[in-house]
């Protein structure tokens, strides 16, 4: 009996932490799990030390300590740690942290807003204590006090530089070529039967004196795979007008038609076609999957085009729309960087850019030196990437896994 | 000709004939229900439901083939989305996020929370005018400013992102060790097992793995002749390739007939009632 | 102005959605988060024009009688009728669904849903054709599409008996292991793919849809 | 134009023809069939019976009704387990189209633990679910990364108030619950990419023991994160559901549902098989 009565109270004494614990960190203690035999002051923390938290926006400071000897060891009667602050030496210190189970360290992190609540201005002198705590409110022991100590931002985040250099090799790569192919060098790229396709597609709408049905896919405006498309359709949309043949886009969304339209007017205008340009045959369905879909199916069986291109980002319509071309007849090249979609076209179109393809198609397409310039550098990359990953297993081999943590980025 | 004509109306009869009946009865069930309050409410909800159904069974009966109620079907739900969304995007977008921070008189004529003016909720609003400028055959060039706002930022803030959330995790992903847990010819000879998480299994697996990239890798190499050395690792790439498609659409199979199930359960049970 | 300026705003905006990136500040998804926001304002007066678009290729069908132009007429009812139900907004509205006008939220119920459910179980016999028409043992590759599907779609058949265990055991590490890696040389070349165009673009060389004139 | 070429030139019609009337057949006659349970839905089911009463999971059920005919069997059987074992559910929604979706499952839910029951050999008494008590409903918030990241650091953050419009410090069982270290797991039910965000985020920056059921197409993609440890289980499609069905000892939708798709399975497999008995005569023929 007087042993529960025992454990009631110390579970009540706990629970007074709990407003300590509402703005606290993980960790944070379940009574269930101390079981303390009696108060003595424990021994305090030791070697805290603090600094400027790196690569941040300011207004935080990462705080390190040793565990007290009490802790789990010793009298083990310290049950946490709270993080106290203060502004000069003598204090007043406040409290900074809930209660910590067995941490050595902590990232005290303010508001960056004057206006906002617990506002932590940077260049400004701050003093922490950790201090040990006991089952026991009175019972506690404070280690020395660490400071001053001054946070501030930084200007780069390290931690992102292996981002930084691949974007800064890439980009490299790609004007290191790009300039080669203006001096006129001579840049070989292999042929690409899918993309090879499509001209001969284009070809096949001219002689049956059909349309081409183009899907830009259910992409927006803001997915690359989206950008890649409108210059694949620029392409096109000039080679139709060359050859005098139909085109029909029916667009998903609406900023995309927008472009579509612009690009389709600027082909028209470079084949010097610009009186056969007609701003509807790029035209809006509808902003929802599956009523897009049914458009678009209608405009197959209907128009019969010669040729379906679907480039872009595309999810589960992918494989309604394909076996509908298929029935009406068309061939199909399809495109798209979405992984899960690509079996469906493999299996459903005639001919199928898988992944990269589809970005390559639009450099392939127009031959233009400039753009086949970044088709090597994409080249040269994935041969890094290679070799990347021929120096990771070695190095992973001989125990090193310094490389795999550079490219660890958060 | 004519036949085929006066079939297609015996058809659309007996479809018409078939539709008020099923809304007649169902309007006749709904009336014992309490929660339908009058008649009048038993016979929308009967059309509605009888509705569904119908626009459910014109669509299945595209794979048949292209016919008027398919057409019908195709029609009506291309109008209403667009709409719907239309009536979504301004009520949600426009009222919902945009008016609350730019204008109060206007927050207090939609009764929504005036949040306060922010001046940044200016952006997209004249950007959104812009590009209704195209509608000027004069002054639509001006519209090609907002795409360009669009397109380079996209441009910059995707290519981040992928490179940080996809690309470079997969590189990092790659760095397996080639062999797991080695110590030695002996004991491996000696603990040899082929259970999943052998070492023998995952020293293949990897192994796997690291082919696989790499060939998949060189398949899509465009810039070398797919010959020799470098075609025969093309090969194995595309063979790689081909064996994942063909996983994955077996493994798609299963999913897209459970979407069949959810249509039956309507037709079967909320339409026509046959089972519980 | 009409040229060069549009270039100048893509070179600008997106070098500057690149940096950002490598400054620290609170948090770069709130960038992403805001740019969102923008985008979905900006959407819907593109979305007028969407609508716009619609409407003039409807009623030119009607106007002109081409093929089919009863049934543009079906298009025009539903978009003005449901755009009308959804305006209706002096007598019902409530923001979180903008109107909650009877008719509107039962054309959505009754109408939008049913058929978008019913185009995507398409899919289940699509799927069923699909298999039927290209998976034929006619060359290497399409042999061995052909044998990875069916060991994935079998793995669970407990027709086979015995064998099953052993298609399971199979069907998971060709999940787990070729897989992964195709996924891999997938993404890591549409990751290049990706920069690669991100980069034509901004730096101007990819141009295409900025217009000419 | 023998049996062969017929065998290899079927209108895809009488496919699906076929395939409707198996369906139908299978739909309407209720039988059950054989489900075997693999590995990484035991692990969740295992995760979820070694829960005790009193312990606190975090449910976010993050499809909308497109993906309902996979998921919901899993929500139903899952939510339904742990009000059996009292064991207290916080519900969340990264989808908007979910919210009302996921009110009206709990209500489901909810009202079928009012029976009594008997799962797997033991006797659960019939109870009065209490909202607020025995679980909380956050609502919805856009921008999932950012959602997560937020609950990571105190629920309170994106949701201060429930989907009721309750403030979440007045709602009993919120009480000393801050984030997910007072959840002894997260489930994340998704038909999308917030799955992805889950394991980047909700278990990349916080360490959430994590498992995921996910529709069928998403299960080949999520597979590797098992491999590495980013999640502990993985249920994918209705086939996870009915093994979960099955596992809980509560059958339901996705156990009727297996029956239509394993005959389904069956009559595209015929086909494909007859496809390649053509093709093979026929080649043989054209050689000679």
């Amino acid at each position: 009996m007087k042993l529960k009565t025992l454990i009631v109270l110390m579970i009540m004494l706990l629970m007074s932490y709990v407003p300590a614990m509402a703005q606290g960190d993980p960790d944070v203690i379940n009574p269930e799990d101390t079981t303390v035999a009696e108060v003595i002051t424990p021994a305090p923390a030791t070697n805290l030390s603090a600094s400027d938290t790196p690569n941040d926006h300011g207004h935080s400071i990462d705080l390190s300590w040793d565990l007290s000897v009490d802790d789990g060891a010793g009298m083990n009667n310290v049950i946490g740690y709270m993080v106290y602050r203060a502004t000069s030496m003598d204090g007043p210190f406040e409290s900074r942290s809930g209660l910590l189970l067995k941490t050595t360290d902590y990232i005290d992190a303010g508001a960056i807003n004057e206006y906002e609540n617990g506002y932590m201005p940077d260049h400004t002198d701050y003093y922490y204590k950790i201090r040990a705590l006991t089952a026991d409110t009175a019972v506690y022991s404070d280690s020395e006090i660490f400071g001053p100590i001054q946070s501030y931002g930084q200007w780069f985040n390290w931690e992102r530089l292996a981002v930084l250099l691949m974007v800064a090799g890439f980009l490299f790569l790609t004007v290191f070529f790009i300039n080669k192919a203006k001096k006129g060098a001579d840049l070989f790229v292999r042929r690409l039967a899918g993309i090879e396709a499509v001209d001969e597609a284009i070809g096949r709408a001219t002689e049956m004196g059909k349309p081409i049905l183009y899907v830009l896919g259910l992409g927006t405006a803001a997915d690359i795979a989206t950008i890649a498309s409108y210059t694949i359709l620029g392409r096109v949309a000039k080679k139709v007008a060359e050859y005098q043949t139909g085109l029909i886009v029916p667009c998903y969304d609406p900023i995309v038609m927008t472009v579509a339209q612009e690009t389709v007017k600027t082909a028209y205008l470079d084949a010097g076609r610009p009186d056969a340009y007609n701003e509807d045959m790029v035209y809006f369905v509808t902003n929802q999957q599956f009523a897009y879909v049914a458009g678009v199916n209608g405009v197959m069986l209907r128009e019969r085009p010669a040729t379906n291109l679907y480039m872009g980002k595309f999810y589960a319509e992918s494989l309604i729309l394909a076996e509908t071309g298929t029935v009406a007849g068309s061939i199909q090249i399809s495109g798209t960087d979405e992984i899960s979609q690509i079996p469906f076209f493999v299996v459903a179109c005639d001919y199928a850019l898988i992944g990269e393809e589809l970005y390559a198609a639009s450099a392939y397409l127009g031959k233009e030196p400039l753009l086949l310039g970044s088709l090597k550098a994409q080249d040269y990359a994935k041969a890094g990437v290679i070799f990347l990953a021929i120096i990771g297993f070695l190095s992973l081999m001989f125990g090193y896994d310094g490389i795999t943590d550079f490219f660890h980025v958060r | 000709m004519a036949r085929s004509k006066s079939i297609s109306i015996i058809i659309l009869l007996v479809v018409i004939a078939l539709f008020i009946l099923s809304w007649v009865i169902k309007a006749t069930t709904f009336e014992s229900d309490p929660d339908r309050i009058s008649l009048w409410f038993s016979v929308r909800d009967a059309f509605f439901i009888t509705m569904a159904a119908f626009l459910t069974l014109a669509i299945f009966s595209f794979l048949y083939k292209d016919n008027p109620y398919y057409k019908f079907a195709e029609h009506l739900f291309v109008g209403i989305s667009a709409a719907y969304w239309m009536c979504v995007g301004f009520w949600s977008t426009l009222v919902g996020n945009l008016v609350p921070n730019i204008s109060e008189t206007l927050s207090t004529f939609f009764k929504v929370p005036y949040k306060g003016f922010h001046f940044t909720y200016f952006v997209p609003l004249i950007l959104g005018i812009i590009l209704l400028m195209r509608l000027s055959s004069k002054h639509g060039w001006i519209s090609r400013w907002a795409l360009a706002w669009i397109v380079g930022t996209t441009a910059g803030l995707n290519l981040i992102r992928y490179l940080r959330t996809d690309f470079i995790s997969q590189v990092s992903n790659t760095f397996v060790p080639l062999l797991v847990d080695w110590k030695g010819v002996g004991p491996f000879f000696s603990d040899f097992s082929l259970s999943s998480t052998g070492q023998f299994a995952m020293t293949l697996s990897n192994w796997v793995i690291f082919i696989g990239v790499f060939c998949g890798l060189i398949y899509f190499f465009f810039s070398k002749e797919h010959k020799g050395i470098f075609g025969t690792a093309s090969r194995v790439g595309i063979w790689v390739l081909m064996i994942t498609f063909g996983a994955s659409f077996g493994y798609t199979v299963m999913g897209r007939v459970s979407l069949l199930v959810g249509r039956l359960t309507y037709l079967f049970k909320d339409w026509l009632g046959l089972i519980s | 102005m009409k040229r060069q300026f549009p270039l100048a705003l893509v070179f600008i905006f997106g070098f500057a959605m690149i940096i950002q990136y490598f400054i620290p500040h609170q948090h770069s998804e709130w960038v992403n988060a805001f740019f969102m926001d923008w985008m979905m304002i900006i959407g819907i007066f593109a979305l007028a024009l969407g609508i716009w678009s619609l409407t003039r290729v409807s009623w030119d069908k009607v106007k002109h009688k081409r093929e089919n132009w009863q049934y543009a007429i079906v298009t025009l009812a539903g978009l003005f009728l449901m755009i009308f139900f959804g305006f209706d907004y002096f007598r019902h509205f409530s923001t979180a669904v903008g109107s909650d006008n009877y008719m509107y939220v039962h054309f959505y119920q009754y109408i939008v849903i049913p058929i978008q459910a019913t185009m995507f179980s398409l899919l289940a016999f699509f799927i069923a054709s699909a298999a039927y028409r290209a998976f034929r043992a006619r060359s290497l590759l399409a042999t061995l599409l052909l044998i990875a599907a069916l060991v994935i779609m079998l793995r669970f058949n407990p027709l086979l008996g015995p064998l099953q265990p052993v298609m399971e055991k199979f069907s998971v590490w060709l999940l787990n292991v070729p897989n992964l890696a195709a996924k891999r040389a997938i993404v890591i070349g549409v990751g290049l793919g990706m920069v690669a165009t991100a980069l034509k673009v901004i730096l101007g060389i990819e141009r295409a849809y900025l217009g000419k004139d | 134009m023998n049996i062969f070429d017929r065998m290899m030139s079927l209108d895809r019609r009488w496919v699906f023809l076929l395939l409707a009337v198996v369906c139908v057949i299978t739909f309407v006659w209720g039988f059950s069939v054989p489900i075997t349970i693999s590995d990484e839905v035991e692990a969740i089911y295992n995760r979820f019976d070694a829960l005790q009463e009193g312990d606190m999971i975090y449910m976010s059920v993050d499809y909308d009704p497109n993906a309902l005919a996979e998921l919901h069997p899993s929500t139903y059987a899952i939510a339904e387990m742990c009000f059996r074992k009292k064991v207290k559910v916080i519900f969340g929604t990264l989808s908007n189209l979910g919210q009302g979706m996921v009110h009206q499952a709990i209500t489901d839910i909810t009202d079928s633990v009012k029976q009594d029951a008997t799962y797997n050999g033991v006797f659960y008494e019939g109870r009065e679910i209490q909202n607020g008590i025995d679980f909380v409903f956050l609502g919805y918030k856009p921008y999932p990364a950012m959602v997560i990241q937020a609950m990571g650091l105190d629920f309170r953050v994106p949701f201060p108030t429930d989907y009721y419009g309750t403030p979440i410090d007045s709602i009993p069982i919120m009480q000393g619950v801050k984030n997910f270290d007072q959840c002894e797991l997260v489930l994340d039910l998704a038909a999308g990419n917030v799955a992805e965000m889950w394991i980047t985020y909700g278990h990349g920056n916080y360490g959430v023991p994590l498992c995921l059921a996910v529709t069928g197409v998403m299960g080949a993609d999520l597979y590797p994160y098992l491999g590495s440890g980013q999640i502990f289980g993985l249920a994918a499609g209705l086939l996870g559901a009915a093994q979960i069905e099955k596992l809980a000892d509560n059958p339901g939708r996705a156990m009727d549902g297996m029956r239509i798709q394993l005959f389904a399975h069956i009559v595209i497999i015929l086909f494909i098989v007859m496809g390649n008995i053509g093709f093979l005569a026929t080649r043989k023929r054209h050689k000679l």
